[in-house]
């Protein structure tokens, strides 16, 4: 078992053609996940990655003759809303967007459109999602993961591997690494990928980690009080950040006083969650809780 | 990126909302020029971008030309919040009966629009927020059908707003919604939006922040950055697509990702030590912009040593190798450096830096980096 | 039993204030159907029809204070788009709209918005419907109507009631009368009725009355044919009308032999409808349907 | 509303869709120094607001100014389906390499628009759906997100356009939906886009059809209206808020509602009578409009009876009587004219009818008015 991906994907990847969609798209079939179709607007009927991928023009057609049930898109900001649609009206049930720099306002109508088709997005700006041993959707790199019983969310991307770089170097192995991606408006955020490792009966801890910004965690907090009895374990970016600029990526700003790494942890503890200092701790708390 | 009050008041201007318009002077003079073709009295007002002008003596009335001539002296020689104070706004004085709140921005878990009406404004709308929430009344908009002209009547009457103004406070709200909208702002705001005591609304400032990655779009609205309020490294980081900010410490940081970066700056803290920056070189950096970012942490004279913490994922460890080797080719830093890569190419990342001769430290851990990178500082 | 509207109605009237909506109010109300409020933003405090209804300056307000429940709207065009989806937010499951002239685009997004959030809409540019001795709601007349056996859905409004007053002068009393609205775009089409009035246990026959323009006739053919047992007797609008001139409203516009009398009625005959050649036959077809 | 082809040609050039510009010519004389200006061969089209006329030889090539005077000529003293033709729209000659259709309107069924293309541009489309519909290609817009780019790349391709015209074909069709949307049209088609000889894409021809119920926010659409088009009754009509449609027949109908009009003039066709008109008064007619509708009936004179059909709803009784009695007292006419109100007020219109004294047959059943209307105009 895992959560959102497993060994049944058959994955599309839109921007195949690209520098940074080829190369991780080698990663990805190197992993052993199915990439079986790629898509690249006037370009159908190519070969990608040394022939291993056949591009097609519209998703459509790649949904048609692959029958791809996931997409992955490494397309450029101004296309990558056009894209994730795209994605959506062909049918495919998940969209993994690892795309940074969609205007907020591109996000806020193709969110309410996926809500609309009941369509699941992970991200924008996101690392993407892998099950160990199962499907690797994104940049995740492969070998910093192992198969296990830790379910792991986060809103950063390289902090995630190197919590989960240490939890594998622990032996400590994960269920599904989820990326939801730091920007203000996401597809998926913490209590629904939390939701899904409380149902999964493989996932016995989840690591959720945070950053400095917006209140995700602190409805994270109030969800893991009132619904989750798995033990979770968290990290919080941005403690020494000084309020009031703005910090990388859109998710970490501190503004008057709301979204400090402070409020969250203290969200947090009060859910019962164990906040790690630094990232390194973290492999240390979960132990304890898995026992 | 934040607009002054002229530049959002100029926007506000063109979708129909009522501003008190005024004209920007950089000198005294200039400033006693416009007081006198506006006539007075006049406010004065600094345009700095950041919060906080009013209590930081930043908003003056004028009586006469001759006096707005010495505030505008007075205005133009502060420091607000560090940002020294280099235009100011004239504009007429108003009459004002009332003063009201209205702004809207992104509510991120409700994945819209929401806009926000307060009875009190002019003040601080977040200390409002704070103290009293119940005091700020809010609509979430849908962004396929947009502002209705519903929830304009219900802010407008539940602010308690004269139901004879109900009807030119929806045109006001709609104009705010399409500039923030068609702008692609992630703010905008206008307060106090003031009801006169000819009986009329008129927004008395003016503030739009903007989506910096809807910029790409509007190149006119580009064109509006201020970069006289920019530090020349704030400049070179934006210019080479860097996420900078300038801090007080001596350890120079170059990470990829916002989240690990600051995770490296809350251990370099753990540790003992204090980070002279925070740099996100984002994802996929070539050795371009890795070469810009290790210039930026070179040219700040109080950094004494360098921590470089790359865990590759879309960003490969060769490229940001080669970044800074052609660096030290050129620069040849007297500065102890250490270099954590791992993730996507560490090997060969690894392997360009040996070859290169220079001697860098290098950890496998964070911890193990953060611990050297302090005690080089420390040492040197 | 019937279908939409009963006994359990409780109508908030917008755009109460207005001529027509006043007149049709105190109609309403005559009739014996619970007006409970009405709304005209800025006339909120104020009593319309001599006192019997509080007047509102919003939806919400009115719901919220007495429970209304649906909605019918005598809002000019212009502001009818937003009054219905202020009703539509304000939680109300049914709206009627009796507006005529409003922009076709304008329609389309209201109804895109009114499928997303699950609410039903009658019309617009329609007479509204009415259930017999239990529920009036809209314009039409009703001394014309008697309870009865039979369902009667229609795109015209003045033609329905020409034929309802046949069926009553004649005996034959009706379970509901459905006025689904003569322009393109509306929110609820023939198919949609016809599948309520066979699943209503009460409705025995159907009439149905179309008119030229667009397919919904034809789909309705469809409908009957495969899901419809219950037997339908049908009136279809301008048999002589020219080729290429635009009859009246929106929907009744023959353009490139599409759309025409002569086809609609074929395709009702071949789903075993008998199609009446005036609307005063139609009562004695009904007759002869219902044994 | 249609708008004719110059009209329509200037609302895509502002969508920035390539159409091949030209100016309207009323005189051969203008069509002539036109030709000189633009430069020969031009092409000389009929501006008439129906289709055809092509067939009808109303678009002609011109080698030289004088053959452009001659056909200019020629065209302007055609009738086109009965419409004198008025303009000619005089435009450069277009060396065409091939011929697509691109069109948009509004999927009743589905509510969305759906843009629609097809390899075969040039002729009726209409037959071509007829004949063989699977060479239109068709994709439904869903009006929140818009027209994709991906949806105009799937239909450039399926009708086998060229790949390096693919986004050049994608900016004309977001041009086209953009008009569609923007001018409240409820159709905008290019009949042909063609692709030229020198491998450019080109609009050659032009018609928007805009939505009657939208006109009242677009008042510089609306003063596009051609009045030259209508008859002077047509235009009375539209004046007066009726819907009007003038026929052959001997019998004026006036008719609350479109349906149950046309009811009415099947039921006198079916009685052997053939109706003079199409009339419905709408929806809560005053006085007068129905005042208005019965002087554009007496207006005609092949019209030997009138036919007066009223079911009352929102329309009142009364309202109709006065306003019948109103023109019959200043008009008197000599025809018969027989009167079936019911619904609202009907008790209190027939009372003012019979107040008034004039002679007006009544009925109680639509088909018994019908058969009285038909015996009326046959005797009288």
């Amino acid at each position: 078992m895992a959560i959102l991906v497993d060994q049944t994907i058959r994955l599309v990847v839109q921007g195949v053609t690209g520098r940074e969609g080829e190369f991780h798209t080698r990663q990805t079939l190197d992993y052993g996940t199915p990439v079986v179709a790629g898509v690249t607007p006037g370009k159908g009927g190519q070969f990608a990655c040394e022939g291993r991928v056949p591009v097609f023009d519209t998703v459509q057609e790649a949904v048609a003759a692959t029958g791809a049930n996931t997409s992955v898109m490494y397309v450029p900001a101004p296309f990558a809303p056009d894209a994730i649609i795209e994605a959506a009206d062909a049918g495919l049930g998940l969209i993994v967007c690892i795309t940074e720099g969609i205007p907020v306002h591109e996000m806020i109508r193709v969110k309410a459109y996926l809500d609309l088709k009941g369509v699941r997005l992970i991200g924008p700006n996101s690392p993407g999602l892998l099950t160990p041993g199962q499907a690797k959707v994104g940049i995740m790199p492969g070998h910093i993961t192992m198969p296990g019983p830790v379910g792991v969310v986060s809103r950063s991307g390289t902090l995630t591997y190197e919590i989960v770089s240490a939890l594998t170097a622990r032996g400590i192995g994960q269920t599904t690494c989820v990326g939801i991606g730091g920007d203000p408006i996401i597809g998926t955020r913490f209590v629904e990928v939390l939701a899904l490792f409380e149902a999964d009966p493989e996932t016995q801890a989840v690591v959720l980690i945070g950053e400095i910004g917006g209140n995700d965690e602190e409805a994270a907090a109030r969800f893991i009080a009132e619904r989750m009895t798995k033990p979770v374990v968290a990290f919080i970016a941005g403690r020494t950040a000084p309020p009031g600029k703005r910090m990388g990526h859109a998710g970490a700003i501190i503004e008057g006083g709301t979204g400090t790494a402070a409020e969250k942890i203290a969200a947090l503890e009060a859910a019962g969650v164990r906040v790690a200092e630094h990232p390194e701790q973290i492999a240390r708390l979960v132990e304890e809780e898995l026992g | 990126m934040k607009l002054h009050e002229y530049q959002s008041q100029r926007i506000f201007a063109q979708y129909g909302i009522p501003v008190q318009e005024g004209e920007v002077a950089t000198t005294p003079q200039e400033a006693r020029a416009l007081a006198e073709q506006i006539g007075c009295p006049v406010v004065i007002k600094a345009q700095v971008l950041v919060g906080g002008r009013g209590k930081a003596g930043g908003i003056q009335w004028a009586q006469t030309p001759q006096e707005a001539e010495a505030i505008a002296a007075r205005i133009l020689s502060l420091q607000i919040k560090g940002l020294p104070v280099r235009k100011v706004l004239v504009t007429r004085a108003a009459d004002i009966r009332q003063e009201i709140y209205l702004g809207i921005g992104v509510d991120r878990a409700a994945a819209c629009p929401v806009m926000m009406a307060s009875a009190e404004g002019g003040v601080d709308i977040e200390e409002v927020a704070r103290t009293s929430p119940e005091a700020i009344r809010k609509v979430r908009v849908d962004p396929f059908v947009g502002l209705r002209d519903y929830q304009t009547r219900y802010l407008a009457k539940s602010i308690g707003l004269s139901p004879s103004l109900h009807r030119d406070f929806g045109r006001i709200a709609q104009g705010l919604y399409r500039s923030f909208v068609e702008c692609d702002a992630s703010l905008a705001e206008i307060n106090p939006l003031v009801v006169t005591s000819a009986g009329t609304l008129l927004a008395l400032d003016a503030k739009i922040v903007l989506d910096d990655n809807g910029l790409f779009r509007h190149p006119d609205l580009a064109q509006l950055r201020d970069i006289d309020e920019e530090t020349p490294s704030e400049r070179a980081a934006r210019e080479a697509g860097l996420s900078f900010v300038q801090l007080d410490g001596h350890i120079g940081c170059m990470v990829n990702g916002a989240g690990l970066a600051m995770a490296t700056m809350d251990l370099i803290r753990h540790f003992g030590g204090m980070p002279a920056n925070f740099l996100d070189i984002g994802g996929g950096a070539r050795a371009e912009r890795v070469a810009a970012a290790l210039r930026l942490i070179l040219a700040d004279p109080r950094v004494k040593a360098i921590l470089i913490n790359i865990f590759g994922g879309i960003t490969r460890c060769d490229e940001v190798a080669r970044g800074i080797v052609s660096v030290l080719d050129e620069v040849r830093p007297d500065l102890p450096i250490v270099a954590r890569l791992v993730g996507t190419n560490e090997a060969e990342g690894r392997a360009i830096l040996e070859r290169s001769g220079y001697r860098i430290l290098t950890a496998t851990t964070l911890a193990e980096a953060a611990q050297k990178a302090v005690a080089a500082a420390q040492s040197s």
